[in-house]
């Protein structure tokens, strides 16, 4: 029965991250000092308070010692992270991700057994990912084509370990991660496979990038990784080999709606600033949210917020119920894509808009409005949005399917 | 009609182009991706320019100038913004002051002002206008509030006048030899009536530069808080008349604004999307998605498309503005020009960052250089107040006429 | 707890609804015969073969004879009926609005006792709405002047009863109502006062307007009303006078989300016939479904409709639960215009950008698309939506209260 | 550098400026408003229009025309079409063929059809490509499919070629006297290679009209499919030669399609739009919301602001391309104008709408005819085709300069 209440636990959840942020995090986050350099370091500080209130282990299990929230839940609960720091969510989140996807669906009991008490236990404890980000390209539209897988690891079996060579750029928590998760291509039949990497394997080198320009294109924590003779034993593959669960698209969908929530955190922050700004700004002899113009503004950033913040809800709460699907209360398209180039674009325009109702100040490097106007940007053109990514939406309306090559 | 250019417009704009290419271009990404508020501001590349006339292009032949029109100076600015927005922007903000000084000084002035402009390399001219609390109202004074608008206050004493008080994110303040600050000389009334424009050299008695603004975009160029302590002006350096209202002190165009400000940001523009295009088509002519080259994607083509559809649309109507400016003819035609570069812009480089994609907007940070440099444009070029503007200089027919 | 599954209930009858409009109504709505001339007479009888379908009562309580269905049902439904015709829609919605408001909400039982059983028991007998369309316009945006109101009927007490007089131009309904609701301005304290009048009382004069132009800019059926010295019985009043139940918002509200509803019908109709042609037009060598250009149209319909249908149906159900708006599940902006707007807009895209699809057929006039387009333009212009209607959110936004005028 | 009008530009255009207010504008909303497709066409109009020039404005002087340029004829279609933009265009279309017909056609051709043609006020030309089945392949022809495109068969007979086949929403199609018509010489190649246009009068042999079309917009205009049931005309009817592609026939601009017909839209647009801002502003002053004329709200005057700023940027970037087309100048401009002109007239025409807002619309169906109008552009010069048509037009940089 259709029905939109929260639960308490959600209002909750939403109230707690919500007033962690505004008075923990955002001091810190945009404070001048901090926003002026090009540098951003990752705010260890904060991310070890955020982990301590759960959030590291949100959406893992109950009974693997998590908080065991829904998909929903996340995704409410990163909005608000982020309307206080984006790195921050996105850290937290990947962590969380991962950490459920590989206790809770991933790991044999025996490989649980290996990592699962450290996890939970260490506050500080985070999961990489050391692949690219979930490719969603629609480049290959109506062609039989696969898109680009962009792994540049490989692993081969040797003496009962697998060794592996290459390099990632840009892997997820990487410079944080105790624990990092890998697609690699092996000589297997078949596609992928994925193996757990701890950091401190031998052979594995973690460089972060010290990216000292104005726009690092990349949100979160990242580094470039490589893997030289890099051995780990066979007890680490992940599911069969060449049948790697990081392609099973269960990682792909919730990556893109966590990002998504996110994206929107960036939005709504923006938001809150250019009201609060409008109703002290002085200019033509009143308060300029009395002006139709900015009323226009403020409207215009409040309809689309409350769209994104309804078809990410809406996502998230099918990636976790399926069956509505095949009940047909939820249409068959892919409803974690379309929130997120929705909340992409959309966030885009909010960011932009605010920054118009702060004049000039928008573009100054100790005021938040450019850099959420550059981390919007960075949403729209980066982790698979890009202007292909809703061909994948228009192959799904038209039931494409794409022949798989040979 | 005849949108021909004479050979020394053509001149101008082959050397412009050479040096944008050969100077500008090669340290612009460099210079805007130095930490702080000054520290990418170069003398070099503007000394240069200034030995090749870039710096002083705008003042009269009669006063020892180039002597060259707004279409010459139009073609110039696009060729310059083309290898750096903020760098162009840095050499044509002296311009618009060059105008000033043609148009509303008096001969002594010129005299004292334009020679050491003229001789020295590293002479660069501002204006400061905008307080911390008055921006847009200098721009639209409101009715419903006379007071609006700047509050620098000046106060006659003897041969003197001296001012206290405060600008904020004044071009060239940083690096400028000589201001032109407006003023309250008498605070009772509006700033048309009680405003008066003063010359003030950077060496006055009790003037000083405060903080200098770091920007995500034109990084490169500078803008400071100006400081005024008691700051003591000689009379002989009010332009035109007192309290005749600055934005207006000598009766005619004498705040550079309506005839050469507009043409300024939007020529400045067309550079800017020009440099996306050849950026864009550049890239998508050498990167492949699916096995295709990117320019043989239809998504790429309709966004290599719209961004030289707006850039011609945007240069014709420069050009022609150009030109109307050129014989003196007013009309709303500045303002909605200089606000549709605003659009154009931004609409330009955000689809050059479209057609880069992650990758491209990853591995070039130029890319998102020029998205930030646009940036500029939404608070200088385009916003609600300029827009609002506009339609003020429209025809309105009577209440008779509109009902019929 | 959140939840977005239909019941059986809603699923079925949006079925029904959806088989009954493409099967029933789109043949005969827009056959080449019926499109091309300008006049486009309402079909009465696929209007009479609807009523039997019991949606002339969908939101009447079952205990006073209606389906009982609750307003996101009412949505659903409408949506579907106006993807087969959108004056069927307006127009059944209007006499289920008014027929639900009425007799569950504003009429004693004496009233109901005098109007109900000939209600329910005749399919052909529809209600009426003698007054303006809802206004809400945001004009006076920071000011304290109320919005005008377009009422230019009165009515005064003569002996017992209510003496009417004065004219409405486009009264919704007013062609085939036998009982109208007319707001009045009276000469009692406070604002507007509300009387039902019978369809034959003397003194009411309804002419159809006859609008032979290429488009008349109204949805449903709809005539100019003349009262003169048009007396009803004290009896007739709904409410108390001079505290019209027509004012209280509910009426604009639901009515508002209906109009909603049914634009986005248009919408969905406009997508279908493109996808559909898309899939058959050759040219360049391919289908044209396969062009990137042409699916990146698809993809961007396919996500405003998407869009627009959860936020209507988001509005839909807080409109019945404002409790949710009360424990903070869903956010205190007006749900139903911001719902309204986007859709309006977003309905007007996707009906040019279906056209787009179809070139040169597009402005055909034995072809629906350019009617599509004028149908979504009416509902961005007309029904309370103008450029002004967003500065209510805006207010919202801010918490603006405006004194009442003296 | 030079925006301004000779005298003989001036005064085409005050001459259309008049018959547009005197003539076309009284009777335009009436027209529009009649039910059919041939119904709402008069030939009062048009028999008007011609004894002023306005038929045969392009035929040049050496074959008894005025022998106006693109400058002169655009200016003469931003003041028509603020008339009526269908009149406008019904005019036009017949400069489109003129300017084929000199530049193409024999001189024995020039003397069959053109005195006529200059003659009689009622003889309109049309050309006929499009089929059901073939509409863009004729503008960009796709490499993988040669047999793309018009399919309507010419088979030599002699002296004679047999016509057989349909074309549809033919312009001018039930009202004109003379049509070029694309036919396949050869099935087996593509158009560019099997395409033979031919001079085709009205009273040919076999040659009939078929169904008018009943559009939303454009209704004065006539649209109309011509059917071809062995059809005879002689071969001294093919314009250049015989399979060397009808669309570039005689080498040059024989469609009037790069240089004209770009033009021919993009002016027409103006006028449209021209005539939008004027509707928007004169209600906007004599209409009032919550106690103020609509002008003074801050929304509407956003909206003219868009209106104006827009349409400035259009006729600015028209009259470029028209003087460019006069010197002979061929670019991506045409096609980036006209496809420009799509979103410029689309936009207008709607902020017009929201300017009026519901009672405004209601009251005025003009308001709907000028966005009902606009809708034809998407298709004539704004669909995805021809935006991908421009494309092919920029330079492209070698993938080693690309990279670079």
């Amino acid at each position: 029965m259709f029905n939109l209440h929260l639960d308490a636990e959600q209002i909750e959840f939403r109230d707690t991250v919500r007033s962690f942020a505004a008075n923990e995090i955002r001091p810190v986050a945009i404070h001048p000092d901090r926003l002026e350099p090009f540098a951003k370091p990752l705010m260890m500080d904060l991310l070890g308070q955020a982990s301590e209130l759960g959030l590291r282990v949100l959406t893992l299990s109950e009974a693997a010692g998590g908080v065991g929230a829904d998909t929903l839940t996340s995704c409410i609960v990163l909005e608000e992270m982020a309307a206080g720091d984006v790195d921050i969510a996105v850290t937290l989140g990947e962590t969380d991700l991962l950490g459920h996807l590989l206790f809770d669906n991933w790991m044999t009991p025996d490989q649980s057994e290996r990592f699962l008490k450290r996890f939970t236990e260490d506050p500080a404890f985070h999961l990489g990912h050391g692949g690219s980000t979930p490719e969603v390209s629609g480049w290959n539209y109506h062609e039989d084509l696969p898109n680009e897988t962009g792994a540049g690891v490989s692993a081969v079996m040797q003496d009962g370990d697998w060794v592996i060579d290459g390099s990632v750029s840009l892997a997820a928590n990487a410079p944080i991660a105790d624990l990092m998760v890998v697609p690699v291509r092996s000589d297997w039949a078949g596609g992928m496979s994925a193996l757990v990497v701890p950091r401190d394997t031998p052979g594995l080198t973690i460089a972060e990038t010290g990216e000292q320009t104005q726009v690092r294109w990349h949100h979160g924590s990242a580094a470039n990784i490589q893997f030289r003779s890099c051995k780990v034993p066979s007890e680490n593959l992940l599911g069969e080999a060449g049948n790697s669960p990081l392609s099973g698209g269960e990682y792909d969908a919730l990556h893109t709606l966590q990002r998504a929530a996110i994206n929107l955190g960036v939005g709504q922050a923006a938001f809150d600033a250019a009201v609060a700004y409008a109703k002290i700004r002085r200019q033509g002899g009143r308060n300029i949210v009395e002006h139709q113009a900015i009323g226009k503004f403020i409207a215009g950033m409040a309809v689309k917020l409350e769209a994104a913040r309804t078809m990410i809800w809406k996502a998230a709460w099918v990636a976790d119920h399926p069956e509505a699907i095949a009940d047909r209360s939820v249409s068959d398209l892919p409803q974690q894509i379309i929130a997120s180039i929705f909340t992409a674009e959309t966030v885009l325009e909010v960011t932009q808009t605010a920054a118009e109702c702060f004049g000039a100040m928008a573009v100054m490097r100790d005021m938040p409005l450019q850099k959420y106007v550059e981390d919007a940007n960075m949403f729209v053109h980066s982790n698979g949005n890009d202007v292909s990514t809703s061909l994948q939406i228009a192959e799904a309306v038209v039931g494409y399917e794409r022949t798989p090559a040979a | 009609m005849d949108f021909s250019l004479n050979e020394e417009q053509q001149d101008w704009q082959q050397k412009a182009r050479e040096f944008a290419t050969h100077e500008i271009r090669p340290i612009s990404l460099a210079r805007d991706q130095i930490e702080g508020g000054f520290e990418p501001w170069d003398w070099g590349v503007i000394e240069k320019g200034s030995r090749l006339g870039f710096r002083t292009l705008a003042v009269p032949a009669k006063w020892g100038g180039p002597g060259t029109g707004f279409v010459t100076q139009t073609l110039v600015m696009m060729e310059l913004a083309k290898g750096d927005s903020a760098i162009c922007k840095a050499f044509s903000q002296n311009w618009k002051w060059s105008h000033l000084i043609a148009i509303a000084c008096s001969d002594d002035q010129k005299e004292r002002f334009l020679k050491p402009f003229l001789s020295d390399h590293r002479y660069l001219l501002g204006r400061g206008i905008t307080e911390p609390n008055a921006g847009c109202d200098n721009r639209l004074p409101p009715e419903i509030d006379p007071k609006a608008g700047y509050r620098l206050r000046a106060i006659r004493d003897g041969d003197d006048w001296i001012l206290n008080g405060e600008k904020t994110f004044i071009a060239n303040g940083s690096v400028g030899s000589l201001f032109f600050i407006d003023a309250r000389t008498d605070a009772s009334v509006d700033i048309t009536q009680g405003g008066t424009l003063f010359l003030v050299p950077k060496d006055t008695p009790g003037f000083r530069i405060g903080k200098v603004s770091n920007k995500s975009g034109w990084r490169f160029y500078q803008n400071a808080e100006l400081i005024f302590e008691d700051a003591r002006v000689p009379h002989a350096n009010v332009i035109g008349g007192v309290g005749t209202g600055s934005v207006k002190s000598a009766g005619g165009d004498t705040t550079g604004g309506d005839l050469f400000g507009d043409l300024e940001l939007s020529a400045n523009a067309v550079g800017v999307c020009d440099d996306a295009n050849g950026m864009a088509m550049a890239f998508a002519c050498s990167n492949k998605r699916a096995g295709k080259f990117l320019i043989d994607h239809q998504l790429i083509q309709l966004g290599i498309n719209e961004m030289n559809m707006l850039t011609e649309a945007l240069r014709s109507f420069v050009m022609r503005v150009a030109w109307e400016h050129d014989q003196g003819q007013r009309s709303a035609n500045g303002v909605l020009m200089v606000n549709y570069s605003t659009d154009v812009i931004r609409r330009v480089t955000r689809l050059n960052m479209d057609i880069h994609g992650a990758e491209g907007c990853r591995n070039n940070p130029r890319v998102s250089k020029l998205a930030r440099d646009a940036m500029i444009w939404t608070h200088l070029a385009g916003d609600t107040v300029l827009r609002l503007k506009a339609v003020t200089k429209l025809e309105r027919p009577g209440l008779a006429e509109a009902a019929a």
